[in-house]
Parts: structure tokens; sequence; C-alpha cells
């Protein structure tokens, strides 16, 4: 396998992961933005288990199978049964309209196009792409936790800038603690998720945030 | 893989640690309190034996004459808050407000988050570094969510959101630096070390390098609390229980300015790229005045003193911003004294708060007379704090506004505006709440001022006298920055 | 042999000075009556009222302090001093260099500082009055008087009243225009302080118009008497100021023998017949003035001095 | 401080030349004003009659505070008296600021006080001093010798309304009442109003008198204002939802990447 195909389908792997960001951001329905995001997480594990191969880097697997089960298995059907059981609202409530974020989206995206590629030009090819590429899913991830009003929709856009992050991580050659970095990356997620069922922040979060979480905001009692 | 002897540098992080798993086990929180204050106490011994004997760096973790300060830093402080934290928290059982269940992992708690900010200050691999911030960043939200009232969830939420994208954001800035650095194949693990990067950081690739510190500043300048992504820090501070609000202004923003320095060092050393100067300035002044504004229309006493951190935290990056040997020396200096002051302060304004029954300021009045040690306990601290001549705190701010007036008097004056509209401010609270005639409850507390006041007279000392082998080593340090 | 002739001229012009004040006020009353087509009191009538006063019983209020006696006494040796030491018939005596413009003009202001006390001694509303009027007044004629001596002292180079007259008699200071503002300046002054018509009616007790009469409404006996005699001391004072600072020609030399000293005697009675005269017909041409309206007439006052300084400080030949 | 005034034509500064006379005559308005307050002072202070129960049973303090005031009076006394002695022991240290200082006064015996030179001006206080003394004492001696010395304590005139209170002596407001009219109206906007009663009426009539303070209202109040309103207006930034907290860093983040996009 030449030089070449190894760079393309790691390009296109990339490119898909920016795309299912994309996505993300259309969804307004809560259960299909998990379903998105799971297939974001996939996509994402498929790239770098072939950033893996393409860097004959072992470790990579193991973040490779980490971003697998927990980010695009477990992750999502626990925040299923807590959307179930907590019924946090099912609309997806956003700030400022759909196509205007997805407006925003592009500009970031091209930002992160120009800024990535006036910045590296002395890296190789393969890294200059693959960051580029990152920082667009982290910017399209943090745009997300931006423009969304309800905290589900909001830690999954978390999450899908924290996905952007394992695969710039991949991308950067032979970088070490990658491993411990995803690793750390999962338990603070883990903590997300627990965080929602613990606080018991069903949707008093931002949808209501004019009355409810206000009135507990500081010095407003 | 580390040499494992059991010398200073792996006891600071061994005993909070063992400690930590230790306090996990014991239930009942009147000896855990106990021991937490021994655990504390050990590691101070063992940062101090540090000044003397001290080990030579390995590739993860190293000592140099810059983490040296906050090392010892850190660990005082971490001792005399546990000290107080054992009369705050025996206090809040009695009256109710914690419950022995809420305070299971407290202390074990604390020993963790002082295991992470030792392993943060003593980490020279920069991913190590950002592992150890993360994981104090977990433990404070933790903490600050310990009350489980509504503002208190509402606080440790956002700092935990906040926190957690400051923290992808610095994780990508390490990336890239990762990058800009071009590690040669063999030596990955090389291209992380700091002491290793410095040598040589004028190879790296310039725009790579500003990329990165766009992102490192932004992500550590949210643990730092700097203007734009202060949003965390009032509420946190108000709503956590106070020895925490003295860790998180004490300690947390002291290791997460520990980091920016770092990155700071590796930018100032590498010509070609931007200089690191102007970004932190910016951020520092416009932290200083917005907070300084802030201060005066805060009606809960804590969330007041988180509003002077975040304008301390302002003076100092300014101060680190402008560079030079002199504003890197004031720099160094207010970070020690701001430390000690607002931890000081802290312990007062628990004592007060558990005395009072409220944090509002409006209920409480008149504290000189009702309860004359805490009431000039605060008197004091708050003077230290506005920067007042005696102490510390004001030499500091003294060096800094000498040296900026010589080099940028515009930027001098915009300094001192700030510094003197949060004076106003905290002198104008500061008399409604020492003198007049009392107001608020009266409740009976056996408070510890024995923390307080070896802060003051630490205090006090440097502002007065400054002993020479510190201004040496500060000076040292402030060559190092450049 | 020298020494005590300077001691005698000099106590010979303390001596003129004190004979010759009550007949100056005695010259003044006699110009106006005739002016009013009425016989007006004889010259000597003052020297009479003042023996008939010192001989009289003092009839002290009850409440009046130790101050209230002793003031009459410091107002007027305050006074003689200074009237003493503005050269009258001759320049350059013994003690003329003992104190210059300036220290008579604080001499004066501590007569005024005395005389507004012993005002306000008795606990009756007429003294305060008085010596609010009074103060007002102050706070506009010193700044005045010390803006004049400012714009004469600037030409002649000195503040010594000696050095003026010989400067002024000199002829190298030519007409100059801060020459002229001073002397209204110091006219208007006058005026004021000795509470002649424009500002205050020296010979009527009607309360509301009262300036210095206020202030010395209390006193009775000897102590009215050396008061009295002090009002008139300054008023000579005032008389021989503006002779030795404006009309300086026939002030006799220091060292001059007797003819010059004579000469000068008999010039400066001219002169102060002439002052007389004058201070007669403006009294009678002119009515008395609202106590505010004193104001901004003590106010042209300090214009004309501080324009007079300011004129001499932009160029030397105005 | 005058003779300086004199000496200064010689300054080249234009500026200075219109300056100093306007700082003269300044100067003299504050001596006169001097004498003024401190006849106010002193007259309502101590002299007239008690005007209220305390000062009626007021007595005189112990000796030590007396003599502390009596021998700083006397040394104020002495220093007008010898000006030359203080003004010599002053020279190093106008020397120091200097490096000039005045002639040395202490060179003839009757010490009298030569700012500049001899010609110029001189003044000596201890003559004057002498002068008037012995002109008082002599003048208080011939009287009594000669005149009468009896002396009879009567009441006061009362112009016609008996036993005035002590309430209608002058209060230092009062006192101060044609100063105020005369340089209050320019200098602290002072404004008076009279509600006199119309005739009839029984109500007391009303006099206020409003004074500004100038300096304050024009300097401090609008600082305080402008300290106010902002500090109001960024108070809001305390009450922000989690979400605009989170998009204030991502603008930051933005803005900080289109600079370096742009810039370099």
């Amino acid at each position: 396998m030449d030089q070449r195909l190894i760079f393309d389908i790691a390009h296109l792997l990339a490119g898909g992961l920016v795309l299912i960001s994309f996505l993300l951001l259309y969804q307004d329905r809560m259960f299909g933005l998990l379903n998105m995001f799971a297939l974001h997480a996939f996509v994402l594990s498929l790239s770098v288990a072939w950033q893996a191969f393409a860097q004959d880097a072992p470790h990579l697997y193991i973040t490779a199978a980490i971003a697998l089960c927990l980010k695009a298995i477990v992750i999502p059907m626990l925040l299923r049964r807590l959307v179930v059981r907590l019924d946090i609202h099912r609309e997806i409530e956003t700030v400022g309209g759909i196509g205007l974020t997805m407006l925003f989206g592009i500009g970031l995206v091209a930002l992160s196009m120009v800024v990535m590629l006036h910045v590296t030009e002395g890296a190789d090819r393969l890294a200059r792409e693959d960051l580029a590429l990152a920082l667009s899913v982290v910017l399209l991830g943090f745009l997300m936790m931006v423009t969304r009003r309800n905290a589900v929709s909001q830690v999954v856009g978390f999450m899908s800038l924290e996905n952007g992050l394992i695969l710039a991580a991949a991308g950067a050659k032979g970088m070490p603690l990658v491993v411990e970095m995803s690793i750390a990356f999962s338990v603070l997620v883990a903590f997300l998720v627990i965080g929602i069922f613990l606080f018991r922040i069903r949707e008093r979060f931002d949808t209501v945030d004019m009355h409810a979480l206000d009135r507990f905001r500081g010095e407003r009692t | 893989m580390i040499a494992f002897s059991l010398d200073g540098l792996a006891l600071i992080l061994l005993i909070p640690a063992v400690s930590a798993a230790v306090l996990l086990t014991l239930p009942g929180y009147v000896v855990t309190s106990k021991l937490n204050v021994l655990a504390s106490f050990l590691t101070l011994v063992a940062a101090l034996s540090l000044l003397w004997r001290r080990p030579e760096g390995g590739l993860l973790l190293h000592v140099d004459d810059l983490n040296i300060v906050f090392i010892v830093l850190n660990t005082f402080v971490g001792f005399t808050t546990s000290a107080f934290s054992a009369s705050y928290i025996s206090h809040e059982v009695e009256i109710g407000r914690l419950t022995p269940a809420y305070l299971r992992f407290y202390h074990a708690m604390y020993q963790a988050l002082m295991f992470e900010m030792n392993l943060a200050l003593v980490a020279n691999n920069l991913g190590l570094m950002w592992v150890g911030i993360e994981f104090a960043t977990l433990t404070t939200v933790l903490m600050v969510g310990i009350y489980r009232t509504p503002e208190a969830l509402e606080a440790a939420w956002k700092y935990f959101i906040l926190g957690s994208v400051g923290i992808a954001l610095a994780l990508f800035g390490t990336i890239l630096l990762y990058l800009a650095a071009k590690p040669l194949p063999g030596m990955e693990i090389e291209a992380m070390a700091w002491t290793k990067l410095m040598p040589r950081a004028d190879t790296f690739d310039p725009a790579l390098l500003n990329l990165a510190f766009v992102f490192l500043l932004l992500g550590y300048g949210t643990k730092v609390g700097l203007a734009p992504m202060h949003g965390w820090l009032p509420d946190a501070h108000a709503e956590g229980p106070t020895p925490i609000s003295a860790v998180l202004s004490g300690l947390l923003l002291n290791v997460a300015l520990h980091a920016l320095l770092r990155f700071k060092m590796l930018l100032a050393a590498n010509g070609k790229a931007i200089a690191p100067g102007p970004l932190m300035i910016a951020m520092g002044l416009i932290s200083l005045l917005f907070a300084a504004l802030m201060l005066y229309r805060r009606r809960d006493i804590k969330r007041m003193f988180a509003y002077s951190s975040i304008e301390h935290m302002g003076i100092i990056a300014f101060a680190f911003g402008m560079g030079g040997p002199l504003a890197n020396f004031a720099g160094l200096l207010h970070m020690t004294m701001h430390s000690l002051t607002k931890s000081a302060i802290f312990f007062s304004v628990g004592h007060i708060a558990q005395v009072k029954g409220t944090q509002k300021m409006t209920e409480i009045g008149g504290l000189t007379e009702t309860h004359p040690v805490l009431g000039w306990g605060l008197v004091v601290g708050v003077m230290a704090i506005a920067g007042l001549p005696p102490f510390g705190i004001f030499m500091s701010e003294f060096l800094l506004v000498t040296s900026t007036f010589a080099r940028q008097p515009m930027l001098a004056i915009l300094l001192v505006i700030g510094i003197i509209l949060a004076f106003g401010a905290l002198l104008q609270k500061l008399n409604t709440l020492a003198f007049g005639e009392p107001k608020g409850g009266l409740a009976p507390v056996e408070a510890s001022y024995v923390p307080m006041f070896s802060h003051f007279a630490l205090i006090l000392a440097a502002g007065v006298y400054l002993p020479a082998e510190l201004v040496a080593w500060f000076q040292n340090v402030a060559r190092l920055l450049k | 042999m020298a020494l005590i002739l300077d001691i005698a001229t000099q106590g010979a012009q303390m001596m003129l000075v004190l004979a010759l004040a009550p007949l100056l006020t005695g010259f003044v009353r006699k110009i106006k009556a005739r002016l009013l087509l009425r016989q007006g009191p004889p010259l000597l009538q003052p020297y009479r009222d003042l023996l008939r006063l010192v001989r009289k019983e003092v009839v002290l209020a009850d409440n009046a302090s130790w101050l209230f006696r002793t003031a009459p006494y410091l107002i007027f040796a305050a006074t003689w001093v200074a009237a003493s030491l503005v050269p009258t018939f001759a320049a350059g005596l013994m003690f003329s260099w003992a104190a210059d413009l300036i220290a008579i003009t604080a001499l004066l202001g501590s007569v005024r500082f005395f005389l507004a006390l012993a005002g306000m001694e008795i606990g009756t509303s007429f003294g305060g009055i008085d010596s609010s009027r009074e103060a007002m007044f102050a706070t506009l004629a010193e700044p005045a008087m010390i803006m004049m001596v400012f714009t004469v002292a600037l030409l002649a180079g000195s503040t010594q009243l000696s050095t003026f007259s010989t400067y002024m008699a000199s002829s190298d200071v030519g007409l100059r225009v801060s020459l002229a503002l001073a002397l209204v300046a110091l006219i208007i002054v006058a005026i004021a302080e000795n509470a002649r018509i424009p500002v205050d009616n020296p010979a009527t007790h009607l309360e509301l118009t009262m300036v210095h009469e206020a202030m010395v409404l209390e006193y009775s006996g000897r102590h009215l008497a050396v008061i009295e005699l002090a009002a008139q001391l300054k008023l000579l004072l005032y008389a021989s100021l503006i002779a030795c600072l404006f009309i300086p020609w026939g002030l006799a030399k220091p060292e001059a023998n007797a003819g010059d000293l004579a000469i000068g005697a008999v010039t400066y009675l001219a002169k102060l017949t002439a002052l007389g005269l004058m201070l007669g017909i403006f009294e009678t041409a002119i009515a008395k003035m609202r106590v505010f309206r004193v104001a901004d007439f003590l106010g042209i006052a300090l214009m004309l001095g501080l324009l007079g300084t300011l004129l001499l400080f932009v160029s030397r030949s105005l | 401080m005058f003779q300086a005034v004199l000496v200064s034509p010689q300054l080249p500064q234009w500026g200075l030349k219109f300056f100093i006379p306007a700082v003269g005559a300044m100067m003299a308005l504050a001596a006169a004003l001097a004498v003024a307050y401190f006849v106010r002072m002193y007259g309502v202070a101590f002299l007239g009659r008690p005007r209220s129960q305390a000062a009626l049973v007021a007595n005189e303090t112990d000796r030590w505070s007396l003599a502390a005031m009596a021998l700083l009076a006397l040394l104020c006394l002495l220093s007008g008296i010898f000006p030359g002695l203080l003004i010599d022991a002053l020279a190093p240290v106008t020397t120091q600021l200097t490096s000039a200082h005045m002639p040395s006064q202490t060179s003839e015996i009757l010490q009298s006080l030569v700012p500049i030179s001899e010609s110029r001006s001189s003044y000596n206080g201890l003559l004057v001093f002498i002068f008037i003394s012995l002109s008082a004492a002599a003048a208080a001696f011939a009287i009594h010798r000669l005149a009468t010395r009896s002396l009879r304590r009567g009441p006061a005139w009362d112009c016609g309304y008996p036993d005035p209170s002590p309430m209608t002596q002058y209060t230092a407001a009062s006192f101060g009442q044609p100063i105020r009219r005369v340089f209050g109206t320019t200098v602290f906007r002072a404004s008076e109003h009279v509600d006199m009663p119309s005739p009839g009426q029984t109500r007391p009539a009303v006099y206020e008198a409003r004074i500004h303070d100038v300096i304050w209202e024009t300097l401090y109040l609008p600082i305080a204002w402008t300290v106010e309103v902002l500090s109001k207006l960024l108070n809001k930034a305390q009450f922000l939802s989690i979400r605009s907290f989170l998009s204030l860093v991502f603008f930051a983040l933005i803005l900080l990447l289109l600079g370096l996009a742009i810039w370099p």
C-alpha cells in the first residue's frame, strides 16, 4: 500500500468525521443526536485504528478500542436510558436557528483550514491535513456547545469536541501518552454523564435557563 | 522507569497519594481531618527538604528553580488550609450544613488534590502536567458541589463545563506544541519533556508555536481565571466550602499560571514566534479592570474576594506579559504574596461566615467589636490585598508599576487605575463589614487563628524585609523567564 | 552728637505726628461745614473732645474682659508707631529702616484685628455687625494696598519708604500709567480704611450704616479718647503716605541741616492742608454707598492694583 | 514671600510673568482672609456672652495644657522678634535645596531682617516690638497718671431693647455672611433664599444659604458616577448563563485565531 493511498484513506476518514460533526449540528431530535454521535465515535475509532496501522504504533489500537466501545456504544446507550428515565426534554432548542448555526459552522471550518494551512507550511502534508480537520471538528464541537440550550446536547457537543482532540492526538506522529490521555478524557466524560445523573439536572439546565437555573446563580436570592 | 529513590521529589507525590488512599477507607471525619493535617505537614517537610537536596530531574518529573518556588508555597498553604479546614469542617457538621455522609470522601479528595497539584508542578512531561491539572479540576468540582445546595450544584456544573472546555483547548495546544517541536522518529518522549524542549526552542516552527500558545493561553487561562474565561471562578469560590475557596484561589490558580509560564518561556525562547507579552498584557489588563469594576456591586463576601483573585491574577499576568527581570521578579513575588494573603483572608472569611451564619455582606457588620480577632484579621487581610504599604503585595505592585512606568507609561496608567478602582471598592466594603454597629448572629466558633496570622506574619515580613537568598532565588528565576 | 540729633529728629517726628492728627480731622470737619455754608466746630475742637473724654469716668459693660480694656492702648500704640515710621518732613530718619511699607500694612492689619476683636467682645449684635463688615472690607482693602505696594516697589526697586520718596523725587521716574493706577487704588483704600463718606459716615451713629462706629460703641472715657486719637492718627498716616509717595518734593534728605528740615516741615503742612481740602470737597460731593456696593468699590481698587503690577511686570516702560 | 514676588520680574518665562502678580494678589487676599476667619473663630468662641449652658459653666483647663500653649505662643513671639536667628538656623536647608541662601542676619547686634540687600528692604522685629510696647505703656501711664483712673461697671447699650438674649449675638455664619456674599457667589456658587412671612402670618421667616463644594462636584462626583455606571453595566456579567460564558470563551478563541490567520 503506497504512501498516497494511506494518506487518502486517512484524509477520507477525517473528512467524514467533519461531515458527521456537521450532521450533529443539524439534528433537532434527541435520539437522532445520540445515534449521530455514536456514528461520530465509530468513525473516530476507525480513523485512529487506521492511523495506528499507518504509523504502525500498536498503542493507538488501544485508543481506537476505547473510543469504539466506550464512546460509540456505552455512552450513547447510557445517555439514551438517562433521557428516558429522567424524561429529559426531547426537543433540542438551539440559539439562533439551525440554518444560521450551519452557516457559522462552515465559516469555522474555513477559518480552521486557513489558520492551519497558513500556519503549518513546515510540517509534512499528512500531519497538516489531519490537524486542519481535527481543528475544525474541535471548533464545530465548541460551536455545538455554545448554540445548544439543553444539557445533554451540550454534553454531546463536548464529547464531539473531545473526539476532535483524540483525532489530532492520533494524527500527531508518535505522540506519547496518547493512550493515557484518552483514558483520562474518557474518565472526564464518564464524570459528565454521572454528573447529569447525580445532579439531576434534568432540564433545569439551559432550556429554561431564564427562570430555574437563574434562580440559583450567585447573589440572585 | 523513574529512579525510585526516596528523595524529596518522590515523597511530595507519594505522601498525598498514599494518604488519599488511606483516608478513603477511614470513616468518621474527626480522625481523617487530623490525619489530613498530618499528611499535609509531612508533604511540607518533604518539599522543604527539596530546598537543600534537589534530585536531578528525569524525563517525567523534575525540580528546577521555577517550580521549587511553587512547590514550597503550595505545600505550605496546603498545610495551613488543612489545619483551618479541620476546625471549619467540625463546625459545619455541628450546625448541620454538612452531614458526615457528604464528608466521606472530603479529606481523601483534599489529599488527592494535593497530589495532583504537586504532580502538575513537578511534571517535566507536558502531557503529565495536563493530566495533573485535569484531575485537579475534577476533584475541585466534586468539592465545590459538596454542599448539595442548588447554587452549589449550579456552580459546580458551571465550573465543570468551563473547566473541561479549557482543559480540552489546553490539550489541543499541547498537541500542537508537540508537532511544532518536530520530534525525530526515535525521541518522541523527549519531545514532550520540557527540559529537553527548552534548549531546542528556537528550532521550532514559529507559526505552529503561535497557534499552540493561543490554545494554551485560552486553555490554561481558563484555569487561571483570566477575564473572558473567568465565568466559573466567582461562583465556585462563593458556593464551595471555604477551605476549597482558599485552595482554589491560593494554589490552583498558581499551578495553572505556572503551566502558562512554562509555555511562555518556550515561546519567548523562540525568536521568530510572536512575543507572548502583548497577549498576556491584554488579558491581564482586561481582567484587572473588569474584576475591579465588578467588585463594586458584590453582595456576597466570598464572591467579592473571588473577583479580587481575578484582579490579582490579571496583575500577575500583566507582570509576566511585560517581561524583563524586574517585572518577572514582581510577578513571582506577587504570586507568592497573593496566595498567602488570599488564603489568609478566606480563613477569616470562613469563620466570619460561620459566626454570622450568612455570607451576605449586608447582614454582616461591626466585626471588630463583636469578634476583635476575626474582625481585625479581616481588616489586616483586606489592607494587605488592597496593596497598602507595610505588606508584601504593595512591594510587588510597587516594583511592577515602577518597571512598567519606565517602559510603557500608558500601560502603567491603566494598571494604576485598575489597582485604585479595586482599592476603593475593597475599602468601601470593608468599612461596612468590620466597623459600624454589630449586625448578624453570634454563633460560637472556636476558630483556628494560627494559620491566618502565620500568613499575615509572612506577608508583613516580606513587605518589610526580603531575605537576600529569597531575592536571589526569585531573580535568577526572573532571568529564566526572560 | 549726631546720634542724639537723630533721636531728637525721630522724637520730633513722633510728637509732630501726634499733634497734627486731631488738627487734620478738625480741619476736614471745618472744610465740610464751610462747604455746607455752616459755621462748623472750631479747628481745635478735637483737642478739647479728647481732653474731655480722657477726664471722664469709664463705664465698662458687665462682661467686658481684660482684652476690652487693653485693646485701645495696643491699637493706639501700633497706629502711632506706623504713623511715625512714614516720613513726614524728612526721609531716612533713624528708625525708618526698622520697617518697610509691607510691615506698615501688616501693622495696620493687626490694628484692624484688635479693633474687630474688641467689637465682638461685648455680647451685643452691634459689635458683630461691624466686625463682620470690617472683616469683609479688610479682605478687599488689604490686597489692594499690597498690590499698590508691589507696583511702587517694583518701580523704586525697594520697599523702603525713604528710598521710595528719594526715587519718586528724582526725575527719572517720569509719568507712568501704573503709578496713576496705584495712586487711585491708594486713595480708594484710604477712604475705605478711614471710614470716610462713600464707605461709612464718620459723623452718624445710625446702626445700619455704621462700620467703624459700632466697634467702638461700648468704649467710653479715656478708652474712647485713645481710640479716637488712633483713628485720627490713621487718617494722618494715610495722608502722609500719599504725600510721601506721590508728592515727595520738599522732603529733607537724611543728613540735612536745620534749614532743610524747616522747609520739609512747611511743605509737609502745605501738603496736609491740600489733602484735607480735597478730602472735604470729595466727601461733600458724594453720598454714602450701600454696604454691599462697597465691595465692588474696593474691588475696583484691587483690580487697579493688580493691573498696575501686571503692567510693570510685563514692560519696564509702562 | 512678598519680597520674593517683587524680585521675580527677571524671570524669563512669559507665563510666569503674568502668573506671579496674580499669585501675589492671591497671597495678599489669603492673608486678609486669614485675619477675617481668625477674628471670627476667636470672637465666636471666646468673646461675647456665653451662648450655651455648657459655655456658662465652662472653666479653665489645668495648668499643664495652658503651659504647653503658652510655651508655643512664646516661641512664635520670639521668632517674630528675632527672625535673624531662625533664618540663619534654616540657611543650611535652603543651601541644600536651592544652593543659595539669604545673607546671614546675625551680623549686627540689632539683627534687623534684610531679605535681599540693605537698600532694598529691612525689617527689625525687635525694634518695632519695643517701640509699640513702650508707646502703649507710656500712653497708659500718662492717661492713668494725669487723667482719671475711675472705672464703673454698667449694662451694655441695648438700643432700647431690654436684656437681649445671648442668641442675638453674631454667630459664625452671620459673621461670615458679608464675606460669603462678596466671594461666595463666584467661588462656591453660594445662594441665599429668604422666605419672609407675609404680614399677618405667624409662621417664622425662613433663611437658608446653600453652598456648593465646587471641587467635589466637578472633580469627584463625575469619577464616582462613571465607576457606578460602569460597575452597574458590567454587573450583568455576573448573572450570565453557562452557555453565554462558553460563548465568551468561544469568541475569544475565534478572535485570536482570526488574528493569527490574518496577521503574521
